[in-house]
């Protein structure tokens, strides 16, 4: 039953990718987003680590997708914002190189020959481990992690400042 | 031979140096009478000083050759001391009394001459340190501290040549003058440095005083005594044996350094001998042809070839000091107007006619003439050298004497009077009659001065009108410039008794007698003379004699000059009269004493007839006496009567007339192949070289091209996010491709 | 030995940056003119301070005030500083001229006169460090300090044309350095192979014994670097721009001083470090130096610019110390010197004196001008005094430098005569240029009724120009006591490049006392490192 | 089926996703599209991260996914603000537009 389940949250993911990629219209790429980042949220759950997929939902489609419709809406780009003009060469050579990384990526994924440890698969990891890795191995990479929100956020805020900016 | 210390020395250039300076600061805000009140009272004291070295000098214990004062040392270097130091011997004493004796003279003429100028300061500074230049070139004891008065003159009279700067082309002629006179300072300075070249090539303490030269050289000079006489058949010489001249002839690689050069040195005798035979007209047919002389010729010639080249570092050979002397008698014609350094001397006559009368007839370009005979013992070594002085001074004299013919501008008359009479002076240095040549330049210096001096007064008293074609008839109206300016006229022409007849005399007597002078030395310098008397009573009857052709305005205020002009008209007029008797020739129950008095310094070397030859002594002198009357008399002839006008008018449409009248063209031809082609190649320079090719193609080309390969790798940083993304992907897939190689 | 003769040369150093940083962050000299006034205050200091030198340091040969403090141990960099008769009149030079300028700019410069000061007063550090440093990093250091305030004083207060002539004079000059600092790193590291220490002090790396090919690429990378600073004729061209875009502070401080650095680096460093080297590059400098001679004065004659022909000018003069470097005579190398402080008073006088006329005219162009003689005649005396000094009238400091010049080169065997005498035309050459200057401007009518309201020189331009006049007399006639201390120097050189002796260079201990050095390369290392 | 399988099939998804984000950030010009591409690549990556924790089990890979979550967050977030300030400045929307610090 697994696979089937597995090609199909797969399917969804790549639906999805495309979907952002080829549709004109930034609403419509942003719903196959949406359906692209279920799909990965999907996967992850499929993994065996559902806190993950957790996560994935709240942030991915609670937060950052919506803010992507959000701005969307705000900036109501007319069809005259959407018409994208640039060469084909660039559209080309840009595929072929694409298409080229994809081969090799594919090889890679192909030909990796495994590990030589592999770890027992019961060894699933728990909210107790991850939080234990997170704020015990990790937590340099999480306080700065932190830092780096608080200046996120701060920079957005003087980026959005309405007057600054006329 | 000691040289006797003096103590005051110094202050005979100091105080005009002083009062220059002072003058030329502050002169401007004292009142107008004081600068030149002080200028002539630092003159008075430096004549004073300096008759008083004269007395000093002969009261100093027998065996003294100079007074000296040692003031400090100027340059140390690398061996070499030069001292700056002052000294006093007869040849200096006469010309320090002759410069402070017409230079007070004229600084008193300038008081009157000057007195409508509103910046007298200027001038009277200049004319100040031009004096103190001037004694500190004939007072010097070596190159150097001469060189400081040889260029401070330059210098001095350049700035008075461009007094009246306001006036372009007063400005270029003093420009012109300091300009030729600066190729002349090159040359003499490159001569002292070949000079100290040899003299340290040959070994022995490095020197440039002038006493310590003359040892060096005297060794030379002694050998070179005999060398000259062997053409003059040996009665000539009663201190000459045969078999000096027979171990002359047969040469031998074993012969000591001073010998060899001796031999070497005669090596420039063939060169010369030709006209070495020809000075001996009536006895010395059977001594040309005489054996050893011929055989030595002939066997130097090979040898001759390689000793006069200008780099030659060898031993200290005569063949240096050929090139020295020449060096440095270039100097001396840029310093003295002669061949091929003439030009700037008439232009030079845009000054005020004091300072032509000072500088530019009586001291300045006498300079020359002073150098060469107080280097008389090393241009003696060089037969070639002396005939080269001897030569151009002649031509120089006759080229001088047939332009002046034409001329119309009473000044420029005068300039090239002067320049013949300067010819005259290096036509006697060089035909070894040194003393004559100081004569002259003692006699000149007062006529020549007194005659600027009158013209200077009659300019003056027509209102600076000086075409002597718009003169005429001044004998009423300017009694005293006209009695004055004759005394003077004939004084140049030679005229006995007056100072002019006896220098002259005696230069045409020397040259014709001379070994190194000769016939064809005579005739030029006669005929030139013939030139002297013509175009100088040209010059009287058209400016007093003939009927009046000043316009009629000018005619009402035409005045005699004031008497602080006339003064110094009447005692230059006395020492014209007088001064002529320093030098009586014994033929005329004089004592030759100048002559005499110079000995101690140019005797030794001056190369002169032994034994006086009464006949042709008296012979030449009547005849030069005549050759002035009748050149006086033509003149007077020609442009005292109005009826010839027309046929001088038809006379001046002849090619030779204007010819002479454009002065040959030599300054349009210096103008052409020298003046132009310096300024087009600078401009060349300019441009193309150095804007195009140095900085245009080397030094900014590098810089473009480094920009070109700059700009290519600019692309790469295109701040477009997507390209670098396309970049990104493509190293990426680089690196994976070579990790995946494996596979 | 006292306690300022101790530390004078690091008071000389450090005391105007120190005084660069008062009129920076001090508040009193916020108003500009308060700024001049520290300015002057600190520069006149200094030039008193630099007084004590030709007082204190005796007579005779020798480095003098020596001072040594090691710096970075591990690689032998130590603040090793001490003057001898080459640098001591060049640094007076410097301190005499830095107050003049800032008498002289207070009036000509507006914007911004805290920055002129400040990058002045650092420029006469890096001068006077560079000119009494002894340990070769210590040099770099300084000649590149020397550098950037330049580049700033062209690059903010120059002319026209100002940014690029500053690029050009700062690039130019940097290439050479550059070259020069891979040259002093080789050097040291060869030394260190042979005495098995490593030190960039000067006394320890004379008589390193490196094979002739070595020196030779060695002596090219310095002279190359000293040859753009003097400049020599290929690389001369960055020096009319920079003097003509710079201010009159600037032309007059590159004019006076910086040229000069580089006739004293070829005597300070490359002919005693690589004598086998300068003796086969001696012709080459000689052609260099006449050719310069020649050249600068033919150009100039054309130019239109006063300042462009004051430069070329300079081209000419300087080609005198070049060939005089060029003859390794003691006359040549003494006249070398001699012609740098002549060149330094007259050009800077003559730089000073076209500011002034530009002040007042705000012009440059020569054919601007004519017959100023009538309206300032102060001025025009004093401007015909230098131009004489400058054309080299004997009697006025600038014939010394060039007879001794002219001598050496007679006495300089093989290509000697043919350059003296190529010289010697070049004496012409000033004269041609210079007299044509003098009476395109002064002489001849009045052409532009501008020109009849010039004033004349005020009471401080006077007292500026009066003791560089004074200068000027008293060097030409009295050389001799500069000279005399000059000679030993001159002779060291010779005999070390000519006549293959060692160079004793006194070596100076950690204590700065000069002690006689033993030879570098023996087995044990020079006692007076670490 | 085992890890291993189950490793290469998330490697290979994540391949042709980030593949996707990559293509859609070289061909699109709208900043909105660009940015959503960017969280592709970044999902991505998460794949590739699940796939290997699966395989070797611990919490590492979670934690490291969690972080790149958080980036992904703050990279939409700055981004956002970005395009919304730029719109606002100059109506521009288009990656080829904002050349002002092109050199």
């Amino acid at each position: 039953m697994n696979l089937t389940v597995f090609y199909l949250l797969a399917a969804a993911v790549l639906v999805g990718g495309l979907g952002v990629v080829l549709s004109a219209n930034p609403v419509t790429s942003a719903v196959f987003l949406l359906v692209s980042l279920l799909g990965v949220a999907g996967l992850f759950a499929f993994a065996g680590s559902g806190f993950l997929a957790v996560t994935q939902v709240l942030i991915y489609i609670g937060a950052v997708v919506t803010l992507f419709t959000f701005v969307v809406m705000l900036l109501c780009l007319r069809d005259g914002d959407l018409t994208e003009t640039q060469l084909r060469s660039q559209k080309i050579s840009s595929l072929l190189l694409a298409a080229l990384l994809l081969g090799n990526l594919l090889a890679v994924a192909a030909f990796w020959g495994g590990s030589n440890r592999l770890a027992p698969s019961t060894s699933l990891p728990t909210m107790e481990s991850l939080a234990a890795a997170v704020f015990g191995r990790f937590s340099l990479a999480f306080e700065l992690m932190s830092i780096l929100l608080l200046v996120a956020i701060v920079g957005v805020i003087a980026l959005a400042q309405r007057e600054k900016l006329e | 031979m000691a040289e006797h210390p003096c103590s005051f020395l110094f202050l005979i250039p100091l105080i005009p140096f002083v009062v220059g300076f002072a003058n030329g600061l502050i002169g401007r805000y004292l009142p107008r009478i004081v600068p030149g009140a002080s200028a002539c009272l630092a003159m008075a004291l430096s004549l004073w000083y300096s008759t008083r070295a004269v007395f000093w000098f002969y009261g100093a214990p027998s065996g003294t050759v100079a007074l000296r004062q040692d003031l400090w040392t100027w340059m140390s270097s690398g061996g070499l001391d030069v001292s700056f130091s002052l000294m006093a011997d007869q040849l200096t004493c006469l010309m320090i009394v002759m410069i402070s004796v017409v230079g007070f003279l004229i600084h008193l003429y300038s008081l009157g001459y000057m007195e409508h100028e509103k910046d007298q300061a200027r001038y009277f500074s200049q004319l100040n340190l031009f004096a103190g230049f001037m004694f500190l070139l004939v007072m010097a004891t070596n190159f150097p501290v001469m060189f400081i008065g040889w260029e401070g003159v330059g210098a001095c009279s350049y700035l008075l040549i461009g007094y009246y700067f306001s006036s372009e082309d007063k400005a270029q002629a003093g420009k012109k003058a300091f300009l030729v006179n600066r190729v002349g300072d090159a040359s003499f300075l490159v001569g002292v440095l070949v000079l100290l070249g040899g003299l340290s090539s040959a070994g022995g303490p490095l020197t440039l005083e002038f006493s310590k030269i003359k040892a060096r050289i005297g060794a030379l000079a002694e050998q070179r005594i005999f060398v000259d006489l062997i053409t003059p058949s040996e009665q000539k010489t009663p201190g000459f044996d045969p078999e000096d001249g027979g171990r002359v002839v047969n040469l031998s690689p074993s012969f000591s350094t001073p010998e060899r050069d001796a031999i070497q040195s005669r090596s420039s005798v063939s060169t010369t001998t030709s006209v070495l035979d020809r000075s001996w007209p009536p006895t010395s047919g059977q001594a040309v042809s005489r054996s050893p002389s011929a055989g030595v010729r002939a066997s130097r010639g090979v040898r001759s070839s390689g000793d006069s080249s200008p780099n030659d570092s060898g031993p200290f050979s005569a063949s240096i000091v050929t090139v020295v002397a020449l060096l440095l008698f270039l100097g001396a014609t840029g310093k003295s107007a002669q061949i091929p350094l003439y030009v700037w001397l008439p232009d030079a006559m845009a000054g005020p006619t004091p300072v032509s009368a000072l500088i530019h007839a009586a001291t300045m370009v006498t300079a020359g003439v002073y150098m060469v005979c107080r280097l008389c013992f090393l241009f003696t070594v060089s037969d070639t050298a002396m005939a080269v002085v001897a030569w151009t001074g002649a031509l120089t004299a006759l080229l001088a004497g047939i332009i002046a013919l034409a001329q119309r501008d009473i000044k420029k008359i005068l300039a090239y009077s002067t320049i013949s009479q300067l010819g005259f002076m290096f036509l006697a240095a060089g035909s070894g009659a040194f003393s004559a040549a100081i004569f002259h330049v003692f006699t000149h210096a007062f006529f020549k001065a007194l005659l600027f001096l009158g013209a200077g007064s009659v300019i003056h008293a027509l209102h600076g009108e000086q075409d002597i074609f718009n003169m005429g008839g001044l004998r009423k109206k300017l009694p005293w410039t006209y009695r004055t300016f004759l005394i003077g006229a004939l004084a140049l022409c030679g005229f006995p008794p007056l100072a002019g007849f006896f220098s002259k005399d005696q230069i045409l007597f020397q040259v014709y007698s001379s070994p190194r002078g000769g016939a064809g030395l005579y005739l030029i310098a006669i005929f030139t003379a013939i030139l002297t008397a013509f175009y100088m009573f040209r010059l009287v009857s058209l400016v007093f004699w003939s009927e009046s052709r000043v316009d009629r305005r000018l005619k009402k205020t035409i005045h005699e000059a004031p008497p602080s002009m006339l003064l110094p008209l009447v005692i230059l007029a006395a020492g014209t009269v007088i001064v002529g008797f320093l030098n009586t020739p014994g033929l005329l129950y004089g004592h030759e004493w100048l002559s005499h008095a110079l000995d101690p310094v140019l005797g030794e070397s001056s190369t002169q007839l032994k034994r006086p030859e009464p006949f042709l002594e008296f012979g030449l002198m009547i005849v030069s006496i005549l050759v002035g009357l009748i050149g006086i008399l033509t003149a007077w002839w020609i442009y005292t009567s109005p009826e010839r006008d027309d046929t001088l008018a038809e006379f001046e449409g002849t090619l030779a007339y204007r010819a002479v009248l454009a002065k040959f063209g030599v300054d349009e031809a210096y103008d052409l192949v020298i003046v132009r082609p310096l300024l087009a190649v600078s401009r060349f320079l300019r441009t193309i070289v150095d804007e195009t090719v140095v900085d245009g193609a080397l030094v900014n080309g590098v810089a473009r091209l480094i920009d070109r390969v700059a700009s290519v790798f600019r692309e790469l940083q295109s701040g477009d996010t997507q390209r670098y993304l396309l970049l990104l992907t493509l190293g990426t897939t680089a690196v994976i491709v070579y990790l995946m190689r494996s596979f | 030995m006292s306690l300022v003769n101790l530390h004078i040369l690091s008071l000389l150093i450090f005391f105007p940056l120190l005084g660069a940083l008062a009129v920076a962050f001090l508040p009193s000299s916020r108003k500009p003119q308060s700024s001049w006034t520290w300015g002057l205050i600190v520069s006149g200091l200094e030039f008193l301070f630099s007084l004590h030198l030709p007082w204190h340091s005796g007579s005779g040969e020798g480095l003098k005030f020596a001072e040594r403090y090691e710096w970075i141990p591990s690689w032998g960099i130590s603040f090793l500083v001490g003057i001898d008769g080459f640098s001591l009149y060049l640094i007076l030079l410097t301190t005499f001229l830095v107050p003049i300028i800032f008498l002289m700019s207070r009036r000509s410069v507006s914007t911004s006169p805290r920055a002129f000061v400040v990058s002045f007063l650092i420029l006469e550090t890096g001068i006077v460090g560079s000119l009494a440093s002894l340990d070769l990093f210590l040099f770099y250091l300084f000649w590149e300090v020397m550098l950037i305030p330049m580049f700033l004083i062209i690059g903010i207060w120059g002319g026209e044309n100002k940014v690029y002539a500053a690029v050009k004079f700062l690039v130019y000059t940097m290439l050479g350095s550059v070259l020069m600092l891979v040259a002093i790193l080789w050097l040291t590291v060869r030394h260190g192979q042979f005495a098995g220490n490593f030190t960039f002090a000067l006394p320890e790396l004379c008589n390193t014994p490196l094979p002739l090919t070595e020196q030779l690429w060695l002596f090219a990378a310095f002279g190359l670097a000293f040859a753009i600073k003097i400049p020599a004729f290929p690389f001369h061209t960055w020096l009319p721009d920079a003097h003509t875009e710079a201010p009159t502070g600037g032309s007059v401080v590159l004019a006076s001083v910086l040229l000069k650095l580089g006739g004293y680096g070829f005597l300070r460093f490359a002919l005693p470090l690589f004598p086998d080297a300068a003796q086969v590059f001696a012709p080459v400098l000689m052609l260099s130096g006449v050719v310069g001679i020649l050249y600068g004065a033919l150009v100039s004659r054309v130019q239109d610019d006063l300042k462009r022909l004051i430069a070329f000018s300079s081209v000419s003069h300087l080609g005198f110390v070049v060939l005089g470097l060029g003859t390794l005579t003691v006359s040549g190398l003494q006249g070398a010197v001699f012609v740098m402080l002549s060149h330094g008073l007259t050009t800077g006088a003559l730089f000073l004196l076209v500011g002034m006329l530009h002040e007042r005219r705000h012009t440059r162009m020569i054919d601007q001008f004519g017959g100023l003689q009538a309206v300032i005649p102060n001025y025009s005396l004093v401007l015909r005094v230098v131009t004489l000094a400058s054309i080299g009238l004997p009697g006025l400091s600038g014939f010394v430098g060039e007879f001794l010049v002219l001598l050496g080169a007679s006495q300089c065997p093989g290509w000697g005569r043919p350059a003296m005498c190529a010289a010697a035309i070049g004496m012409v050459g000033s004269a041609f240029y210079m007299l044509h200057m003098f009476q395109a401007v002064m002489q001849g009518p009045i052409r532009h009724p501008k020109n009849r309201a010039l004033k004349d020189l005020d009471r401080v331009e006077m007292g500026v120009m009066a003791p560089i006049l004074v200068l000027i007399l008293v060097l030409g006639l009295f050389p001799n006591s500069i000279l005399a201390r000059l000679e030993p120097l001159a002779q060291r050189i010779v005999e070390t490049v000519v006549g293959d002796k060692e160079y004793e260079l006194e070596a100076v201990n950690a204590a700065g006392v000069v002690v006689s050095r033993t030879p570098v390369h023996t087995a044990e290392p020079v006692p007076i490192l670490r | 089926m085992s890890d291993v399988q189950l490793a290469h099939l998330y490697l290979a998804l994540s391949a042709i996703l980030l593949t996707i984000g990559i293509i859609g950030v070289l061909i699109r010009r709208n900043l909105l599209v660009v940015l959503m591409s960017l969280e592709l690549m970044f999902n991505a990556s998460n794949l590739a991260f699940v796939g290997f924790g699966r395989l070797h089990g611990g919490p590492d890979a979670s934690a490291l996914v969690l972080f790149v979550i958080v980036m992904a967050a703050i990279e939409a977030a700055v981004g956002l603000a970005i395009v919304v300030a730029l719109f606002r400045a100059s109506g521009l929307a288009k990656l080829d537009e904002i050349n002002l610090l092109r050199g």
